[in-house]
């Protein structure tokens, strides 16, 4: 067990930040510590390119598709630095770490082909087409249909919390393709261009005021029957297979955001002299204790996901971080008091400590609410029998 | 002892629930947001319900009701997020009763009382003085060191804010020290003990308020084929938080019985129902956010409206480490 | 609404005051602030006779049965003045507080006539025979059985968690008279005296080292026909009504208890100096508010509870001083750190803080589980849906 | 950067758990309470299974191991609660290590290696001082602000004392304080980082250990004619547990991994490790009585005995709040 780099990792840390570091001062400096979904997306597609161009985009992918094969230390060095330098949220995340990954393993020759060079090349953004009204944490409850005509999937339906939906360029979605199915059976995976006039989005405005979800409606919406992942009514597996990427490299990334969120907290209680009171001093303590545990079990979660397996840390990653986060938010308020409440009455959008509060109440909601994954770290982790489903 | 509402406080419960039911709720309050109050409904309040004198003595035109009436009725436009300056009224009140000054008094209080005065009130401290309603109120009750003063808001700079509570906006307000209302500490301390107990009390009705929708959701809306809240964890949340809602109660009627009656547990009575109803209010709209699942962060959703309430009430008049630290004095430091 | 009592109520309570701290300044002093269930024994049965002599058994107790038809406010007192005075916990709790109103309720005038004297007398100790084993907090699943024989009843099975049954004259058992039934069917509930060979008692050792609660076996156990309460088969609705007086005025009593434990914790916060640290005072002070909203929600549920009708407040109850003594257990020992943990080699059983340290965890437990307790506030107090029961 | 155990240290942790399944556990823990160690598993510790060096390099005989391995090997230890001087002899070992002291090392390694003396540790303050295993070992290791001394027991009044945790009981020791052993504040920093690493892995061995019995519970035991562990409110319990002791593992290993490798985060790594691990074991612990129902508050069930141990290792070498606010220096005083 090691915590340090080897030297040649350290060489490779050097290069990435002073790369890094130079786009976040000049280029790019307009777009540095964007942390939400919403802001700036043409300039922030320009980046996923000048990203793309310096062979950064995905570099944990095949030298072959665009990638740099790296190792897991040279993955973990590069979302480390990306973030420390501020670099903005990845636009393209749901194309370079879930999609990306699902095609390598379990897509054909032709889709390879086809989707992955737009993906390492900055120039498809990717969403995410699974939850729907009424199916928000039971994704077997899915009721989106595609039913073939010709050469055609045409699908009905709706999907929500859609994010990025705004911005992307294609969506994958899973629907029922089989009449009469239920739960997981009878499930398709479909990647589908969003740019059609079978598809409608309308942004979901949330408790911060600001819309990062949409609702997504298909109404005729088509793709080329060769936009199937997997087989005919393999869709849950394929999808299983996607949301396992889920707890990869970019957690570290995140993380690093998770961190200047906690120094502005400690800023702000070193601002008022909260920092010197001794209840405040326990509660921040205990955020910084969260957060380094978050760290290390991610860093678990990655030395031993080599498997496949689900293991213990991984199944918990979830809830870990977002209760933290959700914690940190109102230790933020509670630091802050009333002049946390408040901006300009010209301001556009909350400060960063008042975003955090509002937004991390979804944390524990979207993905997976907490309560369904402390089902599944019972059910599949600890093997306690499962919940008696209802009849419908 | 006779701890629960006797016949007429009962029936008050009851008016102003019905009053509120009717007249304010999320839409009225979202209509308001823009303006900041809800002046129909504040003046309904004063003159139709006749609440505006509720606890001012009958020789003055009021009701002569006491601390227990109020709770009752702030309980409920707590429930309903009524958007009116009923916490700035009641405090300014409290200081005119408290001070004794004739002039004063026939100065503002039957204004007051008809709705055609309102006051926002506040407590100076920290980095600027953020009074809510102070951009939307005639008078400023001002609370400090110093005393109580109650200026016009014109005599003041007032500056509006954007505010995470829009149901009651904050705005920083900053005005030179005139002369305080006469009686030395008692104005204060008869407007901190009102404001206090407001918030509390609707902090008690809006966790109330949050706990019944969310479990009217949990009946309806049916997740993995039953009804979610047929699960478990759900109940178990929603039974702990009727536990915290209980005790709430309880710490609401205890402060306000505790002031009516001089009892000697008053000042413990106080801090102990701001603490608690407020922590109580933050775990339930949290809760009802969480519960409601993505619906419930969306801005269509009231929960939010609830949430951002119980966020402004735990940091008006004192937040809970600053209360509990005062419990702490009152039962650990023999000189308190 | 009113907190203070009237000058007749006042002068009622300098009366209780001043026999009670005669009593156990005096004769009684050797049992004064007695706060278990088994040191003790004689000299706590004399105590019960005493009360009885000067008519304070049973004071809310019909004048006719020995009581003193005493109001709502003077139960009040004496119970706060008789926890005041240190007089120990009352050992014929049980009798005075559930099987004798079960009785004035639901009893014939023979089984009154027969049994409630000798409880206002102090000359008969009742224990209560619910919980089985596989049966915890599932009343339900009751498995010992009685069947008929001639004006006999005859009862099989085991009873577990009995506290008192080792000092105690006669046991309520709830038992299966009908065969086949299950469920809270064919339950009959029995008044049985304990002092027959075919009842065996058997102390369980708890955590504390002591033996509070007992097994209690029924090997061919018997009693007359005339003593079960109710009809055959209603034993069900007999036990709830009697567990419906559990909430009953002992608990201001019991509050008083809690007071004495709490107070033990500030002195001892006092004496090595973390009352002065902020982060314990906050502690303290929580503690402190849950004992008061503790007092405030036992006297709304008295003044409630009038209907009969379980308010909110009687509903909550439980869990809350369960959870709230727990709270102060862990409280105490981290107020007094390592010298909490220990005594001089030679002592008997552990000191006060220790001891409710350990015994708190029963709390959340028998009497029906904090689980159980949400389930109720749940199902009965929300009206949510009620879980899924098995097949078995 | 691999943050997994090697293979070497895969097979030392599989080694003790073997060993201490079979040699260690409830039963043998419960027949050492009399007189306070189970002196034939230590024998058998130091000797058969040859850890007794575990940490000592392999110039002094020793196994040349560093801290990770000894924080998988007390893991092992803490799951079994195995009645062993562990903790003094981890915390001696560390600081005659770091004296450097040729002469104390030659006098007392090889003996503590092949478990013929052993060592109970502490630290001075408060109002005595308290040592676990104090009346029965031969040395006394005393941390305190002159330094680490290392004395005979026989040259101290030892008061054993009744104790909550009898499987490590504690005694109360007084001492004059001789000379300290070399190396300046060396020996004591390396001692307690040892004695707090230990805790920190036998809190988390033995909250795996109370959580393991208690989803074994779950799935057997039925009420309400289900099994009790397909109650979705006993679930989130357990897997809310899982959470905390997924990250009680990470504290562990990283602090061990920090401590070998001289990492800038070693102090605050032990600090979060230590309180971290403790709230995790009483709340595991807590959890195992609560699910276990009425059986789990007997004496025969090995519940209290996890119960007793979490508390005890909690106050140990610096409590929760001490920890904490350790760390609170780390990241908040500029000046720490």
């Amino acid at each position: 067990m090691k915590l340090g780099f080897s030297d040649m990792e350290e060489a490779f840390r050097r290069e990435c930040a002073s790369w890094l570091d130079e786009q976040m001062a000049g280029e790019f400096a307009d777009i540095r510590g964007i942390a939400n979904l919403v802001d700036k997306p043409e300039r922030r597609k320009a980046w996923e390119r000048r990203l793309a161009e310096h062979r950064y985009s995905c570099i944990g992918w095949p030298i072959a598709w665009g990638g740099r094969d790296a190792t897991l230390n040279e993955q973990v060095i590069f979302a480390e630095e990306y973030a420390r330098a501020g670099a903005p949220n990845r636009l393209n995340h749901m194309g370079v770490e879930l999609l990306g990954p699902t095609l390598l393993a379990l897509g054909s020759s032709e889709q390879k082909a086809r989707f992955l060079p737009a993906i390492a090349e900055g120039t498809a953004i990717w969403c995410q087409g699974y939850s729907e009204p009424g199916a928000g944490s039971d994704l077997a409850a899915i009721r989106t249909r595609a039913r073939r005509d010709g050469d055609e999937w045409v699908i009905e339906g709706q999907k929500i919390w859609t994010s990025l939906a705004q911005f992307a360029d294609m969506i994958f979605v899973l629907a029922r393709t089989e009449d009469g199915t239920r739960g997981r059976e009878g499930l398709s995976f479909l990647l589908v261009d969003l740019d059609q006039p079978g598809i409608e989005i309308r942004p979901i405005r949330q408790i911060n005021g600001e819309a990062e979800f949409n609702e997504v409606f298909f109404d005729g919406a088509r793709c080329p029957v060769e936009n199937m992942v997997g087989a005919e009514g393999e869709g849950w597996t394929v999808s299983t297979t996607l949301l396992s990427f889920e707890r990869g490299i970019s957690t570290l990334g995140q993380q690093m955001q998770f961190r200047n969120e906690l120094d502005a907290v400690i800023a702000a209680a070193k601002h008022n002299g909260k920092a010197a009171d001794p209840v405040f001093r326990q509660r921040l303590a205990e955020a910084e204790i969260g957060l380094r545990l978050m760290r290390y079990g991610a860093l678990r979660m990655l030395a031993g996901g080599k498997g496949g397996a689900l293991a213990g840390a991984a199944l918990t990653y979830k809830i870990q971080w977002a209760s933290w986060r959700r914690a940190l938010g109102e230790l933020a308020m509670d630091v802050l008091g009333q002049e946390g409440e408040v901006a300009p009455a010209d301001a556009e959008g909350w400060p960063l400590l008042a975003n955090l509060y509002l937004y991390s109440r979804a944390d524990t909601i979207y993905g997976g609410t907490n309560q369904i994954q402390r089902n599944l770290i019972a059910e599949r982790g600890l093997g306690l029998p499962r919940e008696p489903r209802g009849n419908a | 002892m006779a701890f629960a509402l006797d016949e007429q406080q009962q029936m008050i419960a009851e008016t102003a629930a019905a009053f509120f039911a009717e007249n304010a709720g999320g839409e009225r309050t979202r209509a308001a947001m823009a303006s900041g109050i809800d002046r129909d409904l504040w003046r309904a309040y004063c003159r139709e319900l006749g609440f505006g004198g509720l606890t001012v003595p009958e020789d003055l035109g009021g009701a002569g009701l006491g601390h227990v009436e109020l709770a009752v009725v702030a309980e409920q436009a707590g429930r309903t997020l009524a958007a009116i300056p009923l916490l700035g009224h009641a405090m300014a009140t409290a200081a005119l009763l408290a001070s004794d000054d004739r002039a004063a008094i026939d100065a503002h209080l039957p204004a007051m009382m008809a709705g055609d005065r309102s006051v926002a009130a506040g407590e100076r401290g920290g980095e600027g003085l953020l009074v809510p309603h102070a951009a939307q109120c005639d008078l400023l009750l001002l609370l400090g060191e110093g005393g109580a003063h109650l200026i016009d808001a014109s005599a003041a700079t007032v500056e509006p804010l954007k505010s995470l509570d829009e149901t009651r906006p904050l705005a920083r307000v900053h005005a030179s020290a005139g002369d305080p209302l006469p009686g030395g500490a008692a104005p204060c301390e008869a407007a901190r003990a009102a404001g206090v107990l407001c918030l509390a009390a609707e902090a008690l009705g809006g966790a109330q308020e949050a706990l019944d929708r969310t479990v009217a959701f949990a009946k309806e809306r049916e997740q993995f084929g039953r009804p979610v809240g047929s699960f478990q964890a759900y109940k178990h949340r929603l039974a702990n938080r009727t536990v915290e809602i209980e005790q709430a109660r309880s710490a609401v009627w205890w402060a306000a019985c505790a002031l009516d009656e001089g009892h000697e547990t008053r000042a413990l009575a106080l801090h102990a129902a701001k603490s608690f109803c407020a922590d109580t209010y933050l775990r339930v709209a949290g809760d009802m956010i969480q519960l409601h699942g993505g619906i419930g962060f969306t801005w269509e959703h009231d929960a939010h409206l609830f949430f951002k309430r119980a966020r402004a009430i735990a940091n008006m008049l004192g937040d809970g480490p600053h209360h509990r630290e005062r419990v702490a004095r009152i039962m650990l430091d023999d000189a308190a």
